[in-house]
């Protein structure tokens, strides 16, 4: 039955509470790495950006990291994971090399689509990772069609479907919802509720703003977590994982979190429907200082570790842009290559 | 050759495919227990169960965009749309989702998809449900698209529609459903997509027409026989890939052509012929490409006014006419 | 707050008990005479379509007549309604001239439509009834757009707006139903769940098939009604349109109903999806026969009373058969006009 | 006159309109708060308040229906489409609602709607978010289809296209939105639905473009000007209806013809354009129409691609040079 299934202890994790046992200094290490290396990827992006190397749309979900990593923690290679276009995070950690992504960011032949997808649409079939999505609410059936597949081939793998709190409104999101939910396929809802899409808070979209509680109209189980915490996001995704592998039980998780930057780096400020305030606020809560501080404090990483990891992370993302510099533009012809596959 | 319907020769390409490929499934409103709208999917659910013959809510984004991600992953979904006029709920995944994920994924992911109905005027079933909906598709880059006129033609392109490894748009014709014609039984009996075919041999003109109006140019055919005017019919079948060479071909040869089109024609299926006839077909041409197309209204109910709004025999003769004394001879 | 709402006392009523205080005499007969009415004017369609009289699809509305009835029986002649394609009930009691009507269906020029909507397109602007819509769900978000201007205009009509229980499932009942609700806009969305969609029960369509609880979703008012009980259709409606009236609050009502007849005249006996059994059990539950008993019963009707009820359907319905009969085909060239409105 | 952009000449015709018919608003996504994705509705909800400049959530066929039933009875909206790529979503209920209730209706009710907003290729917005999306509306009987490419015939046009009283498509281009030019401040200044316009007088052939593709004729002009050829430059601004009259007129006077489109060509307005010119002047073409149009491909992302798969002003040139040598001379 649907309910909100958050244990006190999940929640109280959110406060600050201490790493729950399961969490040894391995994992500590790889879940820091992981965040820190999307914030690191993103932060290079957008010098690229600013230098006009990466052209288009660029969104960057810094800020929003404990999400990607959380989730993707308790994947399988074989598992699929579907986003949005604000997917870079997504894509990296479900195990997609950096200088592919970063050789697509700027549009080159090395890029995972061969530079004709750019930013919004990153795929990686090696990881399974299905793209980079940029119709809102469009790759939602996807992700149920995905699930129908893994059922019909008697697999055991998830569909991850992240999608944003702007979504929600959309016609398809009840569509994907009503199907999963009818035919019992194996995906796991991810909504990033960031609670806004672009300038449009969540009160001026949604008669119902606890995104969660929809998935109670759907009788599939739903909760919301803290997705600044990437432990509660990993305990809460275990659970949903757990069930759609087992039972082919869809979910729908709302995980609370809030980008620090602007919608693109068209909207870099981001501050025309928000305030100053509320980001300096937010950004007290930021996913890789939470939980690094918290790793330093329950002595699973020390501070040499630490530094250890922002050295091994800055040195692969520097190198990925200087594979992406390097890399070509695509030849002409491939503009006609691609449209279909050939048999 | 046994003679049999177009509807069955559908349900004998749904039906070969799918034991022939366990990975082809069936997907859409009404299409298992009920066995289909106009039941071109009889019989299929109780022969290959639940799992293979899927019935669905009335939600055709959400269905069709069930059968694009499932396609990603290596099945071969077969999408019915009840009527093809719901396909404009479901446009987005089409164009944006099937149409383009080859491309953007730079190669990594196809999309063999078939999404198949009926499209078109039937009888009195006015504005919504009377649409031509190929003029939606045929111009999207990454799509392929179909229309097949004869019971043959529908089981050996349907055929190949589901062999192909991208995404194809196969819209059948409530009005050809119970039309009787011979159909190969052997299994491996396909139609290549994007091959025109000549139906009737000519001297005078070239029409170029499918679907009923390819039946319509065929009574005109016969009566301008009459009058000595001898006209050579090609039905194009698929209309992307276009098949122009066989066209032009035909044209350079009777020096005359008209296009006929059941849908409102500005800027429709009729403007590409002719434009595409024109350029390369121009010192050959003894007249202009006449176009002969629907009234550009929305379908009105009203039977003498639906009979009004479609291309009729005469309108087709007429334009023949045209075309051959437009040379003064 | 969203909640069920059904009084004991409605609920009661929808098992035979008496008619409530406010029903007197005049509005027995009135609300008999229109049950009757909707059931004859088909009955007549039906045998028109027979002859080939009638074209196309038709799809008659027997044994869902309390649902219009009760609906329409709180509304004034300024407040909208619009619907379906099996909209002949809907569209008569509204107020309008079963004469224009069937001229419609029968493809006329005195038709409402000048004989170029037909049978599921029905429109009648002098009583307000927006059509007769045949892209299952589209009209969702039309109605809520008439909500809108009525709110933007400062008046303070409602729209009604019918739809089937197959609507449920398409994006647009989730995109109209949460607009509707974040806007307060003076719409009453009654779902006329007759548990088929065609051939399609609502256990293999939806994932949630209490179709109000939905409405609790989006916090609106919501309930469920026997829709087989035209008074009680009626409470129901009237607290849903005096809250839209007043505080321009919508609301979901589903009103449960069935049809005694197929999909459509193409599936004469609906026999494929449900029994015979089940039909013939619903028969016993037709609306016009349970409320012409409780009014006998309740002393507010006489046999004499009811006999000279039928006599005047009758005579009415055969006067709109001759009228439309006796009506010419549009001429040709109104295939080119009213494509646009010439200003 | 004062020499204002693009995106002001929309602004001041929205707010002008406004101003003048209280039945006006505006629907769509961030155009108010916000003030537009791209500034176009700037100021306008401080000026007109909420209940006229309506922020939407993310549901194109919501909000758009929600337009079109407002029209039915009595509103004027103006929709936002925040790029109309989106509107594939909302197709259905422009199709089937807006462009066919006027007809099913039999005249009873009509749509006085305007859905405007950018349409066409950017800077690397990749496949999903450059489509030239007009395509999708100028073949449906029942819509209006406006491109206007001047910021004069930007505010001239929307001003119409708001007092029209039937469904009119309004797709502006993200690459004009900062195109400044000479705008006529009188508050009746309108252009009328259904005039093409010369752009530039010329002999030897007739190019017909518009919005982006305008300019880069302009430029091909320039060039053709030393070589001699006098080109003439017609921009239809109304797809629908279609000025034919006027095009067809150029080509009588310079006997050749090139249709340039944006966008991928099949079936397209190009199509269109060179069917009726040859329909209409074929006696009158010393070489067959040429159409100048964006290769066939979704559009990629990479710079060097989109710049490939876009018409260039050397397309056209060469395109010029083509039909002015087609005849020997
Ligand atoms: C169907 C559709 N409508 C509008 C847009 C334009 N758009 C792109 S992102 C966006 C906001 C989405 O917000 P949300 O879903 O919350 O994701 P976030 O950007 O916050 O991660 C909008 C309106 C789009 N891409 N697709
Ligand atoms: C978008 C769309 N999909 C499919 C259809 C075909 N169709 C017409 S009626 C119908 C069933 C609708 O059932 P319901 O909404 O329950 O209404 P009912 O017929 O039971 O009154 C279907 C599938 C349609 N008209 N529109
Ligand atoms: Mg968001
Ligand atoms: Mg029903």
């Amino acid at each position: 039955m649907a309910q909100k299934t958050t244990s006190p202890r999940a929640a109280s994790k959110g406060n600050g509470g201490r790493p729950s046992p399961d969490i040894d200094g391995e994992l500590a290490r790889k879940l820091l790495y992981d965040m820190m290396m999307i914030r690191r990827f993103e932060e290079k992006a957008a010098e690229a950006y600013a230098l006009g190397k990466i052209g288009g749309f660029l969104h960057l979900s810094i800020g929003e990291e404990a999400v990607a990593v959380g989730v993707t923690s308790v994947l399988r290679t074989e598992d699929y994971a579907i986003s949005t276009y604000r997917e870079h995070g997504h894509c990296l950690v479900k195990g997609s090399d950096p200088r592919r992504m970063m050789a697509e960011l700027f549009g080159r032949r090395d890029g995972l689509s061969k530079g004709k997808g750019g930013s919004m649409h990153l795929f990686d079939k090696t990881v399974n990772f299905l793209g980079g999505h940029a119709i809102v609410g469009a790759h939602l059936p996807l992700a149920a069609g995905v699930g129908f597949a893994i059922k019909y081939q008697g697999g055991d793998q998830v569909c991850v479907c992240y999608f944003g709190d702007g979504a929600v409104p959309e016609g398809e999101f009840h569509e994907a919802m009503n199907l999963s939910a009818l035919w019992k396929l194996p995906v796991v809802y991810v909504c990033e509720n960031n609670r806004y899409a672009m300038g449009t808070s969540l009160e001026r979209a949604l008669a119902q703003t606890e995104i969660w509680k929809f998935g109670q109209a759907y009788n599939i189980p739903c909760e919301p977590v803290d997705g600044m915490d990437v432990l509660a996001v990993r305990e809460v995704t275990a659970r949903a994982v757990e069930r759609a592998r087992a039972e082919k039980t869809p979910s729908l998780i709302e995980a609370r979190t809030y980008r620090f930057r602007g919608h693109s780096m068209r909207d870099p400020a981001g501050a025309v429907y928000r305030t100053k305030e509320e980001v300096e606020r937010e950004k007290q809560r930021d996913p890789i200082v939470l939980f690094r501080e918290r790793a330093l404090g329950a002595g699973l990483l020390t501070e040499a570790d630490v530094r250890t990891l922002e050295k091994e992370v800055n040195d692969r993302i520097d190198d990925a842009v200087a594979f992406a510099d390097a890399s070509a533009e695509p030849p002409a012809d491939w503009l006609l290559t691609d449209i279909f596959k050939e048999s | 050759m046994a003679v049999i319907t177009y509807r069955e020769a559908l349900n004998q390409a749904l039906r070969e495919e799918m034991k022939r490929d366990p990975r082809v499934f069936l997907i859409g409103e009404e299409i298992g227990l009920y066995e289909g709208a106009y039941k071109v999917t009889q019989g299929l659910l109780k022969e290959f169960g639940p799992t293979r013959v899927v019935d669905t809510p009335i939600a055709e984004s959400g269905f069709t965009g069930v059968g694009i991600g499932a396609a990603m992953v290596g099945l071969r979904p077969v999408v019915e749309m009840m009527t093809f006029n719901f396909a404009l709920l479901a446009l987005d995944q089409i164009v944006n989702s099937a149409a383009k994920l080859c491309y953007m994924s730079g190669g990594q992911y196809n999309v063999p998809i078939v999404i198949r109905g009926p499209g078109g005027p039937a009888h009195q079933l006015a504005a919504q449900h009377s649409q031509s909906m190929e003029t939606y598709f045929y111009h999207v880059p990454g799509l392929k698209v179909v229309r097949p006129s004869t019971p043959a033609d529908a089981k050996g392109l349907l055929k190949s529609a589901i062999r192909d490894d991208n995404p194809v748009i196969f819209i059948e014709s409530e009005t050809l459903y119970a039309l009787k014609g011979e159909v190969p039984d052997d299994l491996d009996y396909i139609i290549p997509l994007g091959e025109a075919v000549v139906r009737r041999e000519g001297r005078d003109a070239t029409v170029i027409a499918y679907m009923g109006m390819m039946y319509r140019a065929m009574e005109a055919a016969e009566e301008l026989e009459k009058e000595g005017i001898s006209i050579e019919i090609v039905d194009p079948r698929t209309l992307r890939p276009m098949d122009s060479a066989t066209i032009v071909g035909s044209v350079r040869k009777t020096h005359r052509a008209v296009v006929v089109e059941a849908g409102a024609g500005f800027a429709g299926m009729g403007s590409e012929i002719a434009a595409f006839i024109t350029e390369q077909a121009f010192d050959d041409l003894d007249a202009p490409v006449e176009r002969v197309t629907g009234a550009s209204a929305p379908m009105p109910y009203a039977k003498n006014l639906e009979k009004a709004k479609t291309p009729s025999r005469e309108k087709i003769i007429e334009a023949v006419r045209r075309v051959c004394y437009a040379n003064g001879s």
